[in-house]
């Protein structure tokens, strides 16, 4: 009896839904009582479009003079709906919370629910329509200003079929400045669109306050429309600030280029330099160098994967838990292949050379047969998400930042090891002279066992910061290791700094050449460039000197 | 008679290895004619198309292993970018049969209508005749290995410098080569080519007419190698490799001599290349993939450098095994190759030509235990 | 002495060895032969790697049910190595040594271009289980999947309507290959002819194939979206780990499926393995078949893979299946059912009994052949990225498209 | 009489990285002289010569061929070309090559000879010169033995042998007898008169006091890399300079 009566009466909310004025007046009712919520899921259930986005704004309106209690339930509600959590079933809607399913009806708690509860799909223009309705609705229902500041953010992205006047009300009630910053920059295109001249101009402060392209476009398109009612002291102040925000946004995007230049680079070095330095020191290229990248990367995985298995409160910070794991695993392998195979080729480079791209190969196909051929599934903890923005368009993001990071702390590290400590001076001792080094007593052999395990151990960090940035499989080194030989030619024989000044150099010509030209074009360049500079210092960037 | 042999041989004694491995190859060029069509082709010793084929590539690859193994076994410089000659010698011959196949009719390959042509580039016309294709091969593999030769020698790239560089090389080329707009079919190469000579490419005739020309031209090739390397040029390479500073106190032009042999050993790599695209019927980038390049010098560390025969028996022997492994045991044949590569290397060191160093190893290995033991 | 003997083994065992057809075990002339061109190495192991179980598997299940024509299955598996010639290399050793009856094999054009000449020439079969370029049709190829025109073209018209967010401005990055040309060049054409939309609305770039560094590509798309207020939308077609590699740093640069949705002509499940999928719900794909598909067909289809990966212990996973393996699994019936109705095993008759044929795939549709071309009428499925590292079904055509292998707008 | 002048070093100054080796090194040889170079390890003997043939670049300074020719301008194969010859302080042999091949080597010169080279051709003049040098250095009857297995002296006077071969203006020979026996001494002081001639000047670079008092007509002394002085044996050892140098007093 009572279902046929609600499934009536949501048969008449649809279709009046349909005719819109005069529906958003009918939902214009406190929204505390079980029928007019289940009128309200069930529009957003299985009703058309319009209807729910007349029903996002009815809910809005309500929100506004409703009590506490009823804000916090709507602001719950439209955001579980944004965040695809309803469960529709067919009387009222589920919503997952913690092994349990909450009933956003009555606010009861079950264990389970009825098999035909099903996800109701959003597709992109819903989505986009209910955003800023969200968060209007959580602008008006938060009390912590964090919580509206969020909202206003969200808001700025697009104020969609929010009215402005609403907002503009919100706004005039703000306390806090931060939130009514992000709700200046809300109201922007209103203001813009206003014929008054006192809400232009603070339009126009606010845009010239930031510096984006959207702002950027926003001035242009204010400046563009002939329209008489834009007074002159408007006009001006536009143009003065279109300019300074051209300007800096122009400004941030050659930082921008930097930037990437800076991080590509910083890759560069963290795969070259372990390279550099065995190469320095025995004149050995080391072609696995690119596996042990990845083996770095794979150890990684297992202690993310131990962590979570033991200690999942510490997952958040397993990329540093990891290191040294990192660092050990490749150095390990290293220390092995040279006992096993390189000592054994000392004055045949060139042997040396095949014999690790055999050993690249066989660790390769080890992997792939042990862990298998998939991309691993790196878990990304909250700090390393999305970024920052530095000023204008220049906007920094954490993964990057960390690749450079560990960039840094590695070169430090290195040339701490190379220059402060006693294997430093016995490795820098063998590279000069090893006969020499013999002769006063530095056991040569074990220098360069522990000097290629050292060097294996910088790429196996390497695999480490890559694995936040690339994806993390089998075969990821193999494109890493030409530009790394490259480096460690233009760099100069074991440098440490001329590998890094190299890496740098290469990533940003990289970082400039790519977006006009395209990827392969600056390899080539690069590599012309590499060529021609061989040609005037056939021993790299910092020559290692001395008497034949 | 006795005469003729010296002259094959070159210098002043007889090489039997040599001799063997030279007479292996006149055996497969009489061979494959015979074996491979009339009477006997279906007689249990019989070889099919597909045996024909193997046996022709794996002679393609034999010519390049020793064109590889000049520049390294004699001049001793380490190339790991010797695809890219092979690769010119092979799209080259690629653009050859593909205007074959479009003689006297309209329109262009589908990878030439992708970048919006209606008609073959300037630079297509006249590889519809074969003498000039091959002119073409021979001087741009010339023109592109005098260069990067030139630049490099000039400038004393040396060791495992040289060895990056010329890997470097061919790697940025099959970049290039796997654009699109570079106009040779990008990632996938220029491939349905129709016939040569007349023939068409699958037919048997003409598998056995190409795997017996390879056979013949490397045959011709080592014979030629082989005077020229025991000749006074032989010795004069000898030198560059174990002192040129001396050489060149002694007035010599190294620079000269090492471009020229440079130079030389690309174009054979070039003809090898120019063999074995019609055998496979595609020309692709990856006979550019830097993984190609190392796999030649593997074959020739393998074999053994510095014999000529030693590349090839390297070149056939991976190669004969590669074929039958990744059909029977795909999983196996990585491994296998790795530790072929790690036995060459470490223990034979000079590859299967000279096994002499196993013996001396063991021995060493020996006496080591014991003094452990002693201690 | 010693020396040369050894010389001499090498060079007989070489000849030997060249000549594996006299190793061949004599029993496998009873069984019927089917061969995987799949590579389980190199760059394309991680996708094509499964196809090669998926093919065993459908020939088990035809075992199981008394074989074909009376005969059991062999499959017989390869190993290209994602290395392009050796695709043709290995097709024409299993056509002429192994005598297959059929081939089942290839993911890139570049993989097929090589092997169309070897099938030509051996006149054999190759089923092809990827959705492609099109502008191809050889009797000895039968396409399993769509060509562009009767599965891009669809989703685009999506995105540009009313339900898909009116999509104006089209950011086309692609691996710098023949099927991402393709597909734009066509794109292009459909654009301007169909809704008249002008050249700078649209940009394209190309990456090398296994480009790794999006970096300063995504800062493009975001300045790209940045110019204008009509919507912009990606037309993404890299390939293999570009694609993971792609939305990684789409998620690092903060972009959402709000602001600027990718459309994933190539991406499949497998692609999101190892990506935090929060961030990137709502970017769209375009399939023949999406795991999520309705029907008994799927389910079974489901649970058979999960139970065979138990089984055998494949490195892969379970509980994700992707369109190509579909195709690979039907491509087998389709076979068997042609055969069957050929009465024989020899390619001519095998083809003539080709239109008509056809099979209730997982994907829930009843795909068939028909005289026209070697083409399957496929239907046409559209989804969009949800939580867990799946796609909901957006939309599916309501029966099996009709394939236009040459499209007219190019 | 005085003979013109050969070689003249001029002001030359090589710095390895803040290590001076020569520093400001003037010195003058005259054709047919014996010119000695001595001095302590270190004082840039064998630098200098480096710098001659072209081994090493000079900082800043002169050396002038016959008065007139900058050798500095020249490549090393140039510099052998117009006349230089050096024989390196380590015998640098081709090991693997007989020793008739070793002197072939000395005899056969580019241009004229790569295109010879590849037509295969043995060239009978040339033939002729390289057994009348291996009379010259009298190893003729170890013409076909591999120049590996021969004894140290015997490499030296090889080494010799290639770089006479070409019949050079200026020969540079770096510790000819070191670690020779007394006969081998006598053996290569005879080879040196017998080299001797109006149009060569010899320099020789050698550690041995009494085989340099013997052989040579002229002597520098050379010291951290500066000339200390010059002159007959006599006056040279009479200088208190040097022997200040020498004895360390």
């Amino acid at each position: 009896m009572h279902r046929q009566y609600l499934d009536m009466l949501s048969a008449i909310v649809i279709a009046c839904s349909l005719m819109f004025v005069t529906v958003s007046n009918a939902l214009a009712q406190p929204i505390l009582e079980p029928w007019d919520r289940f009128e309200i899921v069930k529009v957003w259930c299985s009703g058309e479009r319009e209807a729910r986005i007349i029903s996002f704004q009815s809910l809005l309106e309500d929100v506004v003079d409703a009590d506490a209690p009823a804000q916090q339930w709507a602001a719950n509600l439209i955001g579980e709906y944004r965040d695809g959590n309803f469960r529709c079933a067919r009387d009222t809607v589920y919503i997952p919370n913690d092994e349990q399913f909450l009933d956003v009806i009555t606010g009861d708690r079950f264990k389970a629910i009825p098999d035909d509860a099903e996800k109701p799909f959003l597709n992109i223009p819903l989505r986009r329509a209910l955003a800023p309705f969200a968060s209007a609705v959580q602008l008006v229902a938060a009390e912590a200003p964090e919580e509206r500041l969020l909202a206003a953010q969200g808001l700025a992205r697009t104020l969609g079929d929010v009215s402005p006047a609403l907002i503009e009300s919100i706004y005039r009630q703000e306390k806090d400045m931060q939130v009514a910053a992000a709700l200046e920059d809300v109201l922007v295109p209103a203001w813009l669109k206003s014929g008054d001249t006192d809400a232009q101009l603070k339009a126009i402060s606010t845009l010239a306050s930031n510096y984006t392209r959207t702002s950027r476009a926003a001035l242009d398109k204010f400046l563009d429309q002939k329209t008489e009612n834009v007074s002159e002291a408007v006009r001006t102040a536009a143009e003065s600030a279109r300019s300074s925000v051209h300007w800096v946004v122009q400004l941030s995007e050659v930082m921008t280029v930097a930037y990437h230049g800076l991080s590509y680079g910083s890759v560069l070095f963290l795969a070259a330099l372990g390279l550099a330095i065995i190469f320095g020191l025995m004149g050995v290229i080391n072609l696995a160098q690119a596996e042990f990248v990845m083996l770095g990367a794979y150890a990684t995985w297992f202690v993310q994967e131990a962590l979570r298995a033991l200690a999942p409160g510490l997952l958040e910070y397993y990329l540093f838990i990891a290191i040294p794991f990192a660092f050990l695993v490749p150095a390990l392998v290293g220390a092995f292949m040279e006992w096993s195979i390189v000592r054994h080729l000392y004055s045949r480079p060139l042997l040396t050379l095949l014999a690790t791209w055999a050993v690249s190969l066989l660790l390769i196909n080890l992997v792939r047969v042990t862990v298998g051929t998939q991309n691993l599934s790196f878990f990304t903890p909250e700090y390393l998400k999305s970024g920052f923005t530095v000023f204008g368009e220049f906007s920094i993001t954490w993964s990057r930042l960390l690749s450079i990071f560990f960039a840094g702390i590695t070169l430090i590290g290195t040339l701490f090891v190379i220059y402060r400590t006693r294997f430093g001076l016995r490795m820098r001792a063998t590279t000069q002279h090893r006969q020499m080094a013999g002769c006063v007593g530095v056991s040569t052999r074990r220098t360069d066992a522990m000097a290629f395990a050292f060097g294996s151990g910088l790429a196996g960090i390497a695999g480490l910061a890559l694995s936040t940035i690339y994806n993390v499989n089998p075969t990821m080194g193999t494109s890493l290791i030409i530009d790394s030989f490259i480096v460690v030619v233009v760099g100069g024989v074991g440098s440490v700094l001329g590998t890094a000044l190299a890496a740098l150099g290469i990533g940003q010509l990289n970082a400039i050449i790519e977006p006009q030209y395209g990827a392969v074009a600056s390899k080539v360049l690069v590599l012309l460039a590499v060529i021609l500079f061989i040609q005037q210092k056939p021993n790299g960037l910092f020559p290692r000197k001395g008497r034949r | 008679m006795r005469q003729f042999i010296l002259w094959i041989c070159g210098g002043s004694k007889i090489d039997r290895r040599y001799l063997v491995v030279l007479g292996l190859i006149a055996l497969v060029t009489i061979g494959l004619p015979l074996l491979g069509l009339g009477s006997l082709a279906s007689s249990p010793l019989g070889l099919d198309g597909f045996q024909v084929n193997m046996v022709g590539q794996v002679m393609a690859f034999a010519l390049l292993a020793m064109a590889h193994d000049l520049v390294w076994g004699y001049a001793g410089y380490l190339s790991l970018g010797h695809g890219l000659f092979f690769a010119v010698g092979g799209y080259l011959i690629g653009m050859h049969m593909i205007k074959l196949s479009y003689v006297g009719e309209t329109g262009v390959p589908t990878f030439l209508d992708y970048m919006g042509l209606t008609e073959f580039p300037a630079y297509w016309s006249g590889f519809e005749y074969f003498g000039y294709a091959f002119l073409a091969v021979i001087v741009l593999s010339a023109l592109v290995s005098f260069l990067i030769g030139f630049l490099a020698f000039r400038s004393r790239v040396v060791g495992v410098y040289f060895s990056i560089l010329s890997q470097a090389f061919v790697y940025v080329v099959m970049l290039v080569m796997s654009r699109n707009d570079t106009g040779f079919g990008g990632n996938n190469g220029i491939a349905d080519f129709q016939t040569l000579f007349g023939f068409s490419l699958g037919s048997i005739e003409f598998r056995v007419a190409i795997a017996t020309i390879s056979a013949l031209i490397l045959m011709i090739a080592l014979i030629g190698l082989r005077r020229l390397t025991t000749g006074p040029l032989g010795k004069l390479l000898v030198g560059i490799r174990d002192d040129e500073d001396r050489l060149q106190v002694l007035g010599y032009e190294t620079l000269w001599v090492k471009t020229g042999i440079w130079c030389l050993s690309a174009m054979l790599a070039a003809i090898a290349g120019l063999l074995y695209v019609p055998q496979i019927q595609v020309a692709s980038p990856q006979l550019l993939s830097p993984i190609f390049s190392i796999e030649i010098a593997v074959w020739v560390a393998i074999g053994g450098r510095g014999y000529l025969y030693g590349a090839i028996i390297g070149a056939i022997l991976v190669n004969v095994v590669k074929f039958w492994l990744t059909r029977f045991m795909p999983e196996l044949w990585p491994f296998i190759l790795t530790g072929s590569v790690l036995f060459v290397v470490v223990v034979l060191r000079n590859g299967l030509m000279d096994p002499g160093p196993l013996f001396t190893r063991a021995k060493f290995l020996m006496s080591w235990r014991a003094k452990k033991e002693k201690v | 002495m010693k020396r040369r003997s050894f010389i001499k083994g090498v060079g007989v065992a070489g000849l030997a060895m060249s000549a594996p057809g006299i190793i061949l075990p004599a029993w496998s002339q009873e069984k019927v032969k089917l061969g995987c061109l799949f590579s389980s190495s190199g760059s394309m192991a991680n996708v094509e790697g499964r196809l090669n179980y998926v093919v065993r598997m459908a020939a088990e299940e035809l075992n199981r049910s008394g074989g074909v024509l009376g005969r059991q299955i062999e499959v017989v598996s390869t190993d290209p190595a994602s290395d392009w010639p050796l695709y043709g290399q290995q097709a024409r050793q299993l056509l002429e040594e192994e005598k297959v009856a059929a081939m089942f094999g290839c993911w890139t054009s570049a993989s097929r271009k090589a092997v169309l000449p070897v099938v030509e020439q051996n006149d054999g079969l190759l089923y092809y289980p990827l959705h492609f370029e099109g502008e191809e049709n050889s009797k000895n190829i039968v396409y399993m999947n769509s060509p562009p025109a009767s599965s891009v073209l669809p989703a685009l018209e999506y995105l540009m309507g009313d339900n898909g967010g009116k999509a104006r401005r089209f950011f086309m990055l692609g691996s710098d290959y023949v099927w991402p040309r393709t597909i734009n060049a066509q794109l292009k054409g459909y654009l301007q002819e169909k809704w008249d939309i002008k050249p700078d609305a649209w940009q394209e770039e190309y990456v090398p194939v296994g480009h790794s560094d999006f970096q300063s590509l995504v800062n493009q798309i975001k300045s790209f979206a940045d110019e204008s207020g009509e919507q912009p939308i990606v037309v993404l077609t890299v390939v293999g780990n570009s694609i993971p590699n792609f939305f990684q740093e789409y998620i690092n640069q903060g972009i959402t499926a709000l602001d600027v949705p990718v459309l994933g002509l190539d991406v499949v499940e497998a692609d999101l393995e190892g990506l935090d999928t929060e961030s990137l719900v709502g970017h769209l794909n375009c399939w023949a078949y999406l795991q999520n598909a309705p029907g008994e067909a799927n389910q079974r289809f489901l649970n058979a893979w999960s139970e065979y990966v138990k089984a055998n212990n494949v490195p892969f996973r379970g509980d994700v299946a992707i369109d190509p393996m579909v195709s690979a699994y039907s491509s087998v019936y389709m076979w068997a059912q042609a055969a069957e109705k050929a009465g024989s095993f020899d390619v001519p008759e095998v083809r003539k009994a080709f239109p008509g044929t056809n099979f209730d795939c997982p994907s829930g549709y009843n795909i068939k052949l028909t005289a026209e071309n070697n083409y399957v009428h496929r239907g046409v499925f559209i989804g969009s990225v949800n939580q867990n590292q799946g796609f909901d079904i957006v939309w599916q055509s309501p029966e099996t498209t009709t394939p236009v292998p040459y499209s007219s707008y190019i | 009489m005085r003979h013109p002048t050969a070689i003249s070093v001029d002001a030359l100054t090589v710095d390895f990285s803040g290590f001076r080796a020569l520093d400001n090194l003037t010195l003058l040889a005259q054709y047919g002289e014996i010119h000695g170079v001595i001095g302590p390890n270190g004082a840039g003997k064998t630098t200098m010569m480096d710098v001659i043939t072209g081994i090493t670049q000079p900082t800043s300074g002169k050396v002038l061929l016959d008065r007139e020719i900058d050798v500095l301008r020249m490549t090393l194969p140039e510099r052998a070309q117009a006349g230089i010859g050096r024989k390196f302080q380590r015998p640098s042999v081709f090991e693997q090559l007989t020793v008739r091949e070793n002197i072939a080597l000395g005899v056969r010169l580019y241009p004229d000879s790569l295109i010879r080279e590849l037509a295969f051709g043995e060239v009978e003049e040339k033939s002729d010169r390289v057994e009348s040098v291996l009379k010259t250095i009298s190893l003729d009857h170890l013409g076909d033995v591999m120049a590996g297995t021969l004894a140290h002296g015997q490499k030296q006077w090889l080494e010799i042998g290639m770089v006479l071969a070409r019949d050079p203006k200026l020969l540079m020979l770096d510790e000819p007898v070191a670690g020779m026996s007394d006969a081998e001494r006598d053996a290569t002081a005879d080879l040196l008169e017998r080299l001797r001639s109006p149009a060569r000047c010899i320099l020789l670079v050698e550690h041995d006091m009494q085989f340099v008092g013997r052989v040579s007509d002229q002597v520098s002394v050379l010291h951290e890399g500066r000339l200390l002085c010059a002159g007959s044996m006599d006056r040279v050892t009479s200088d208190p300079e040097v022997i200040r140098v020498y004895l360390g007093r």
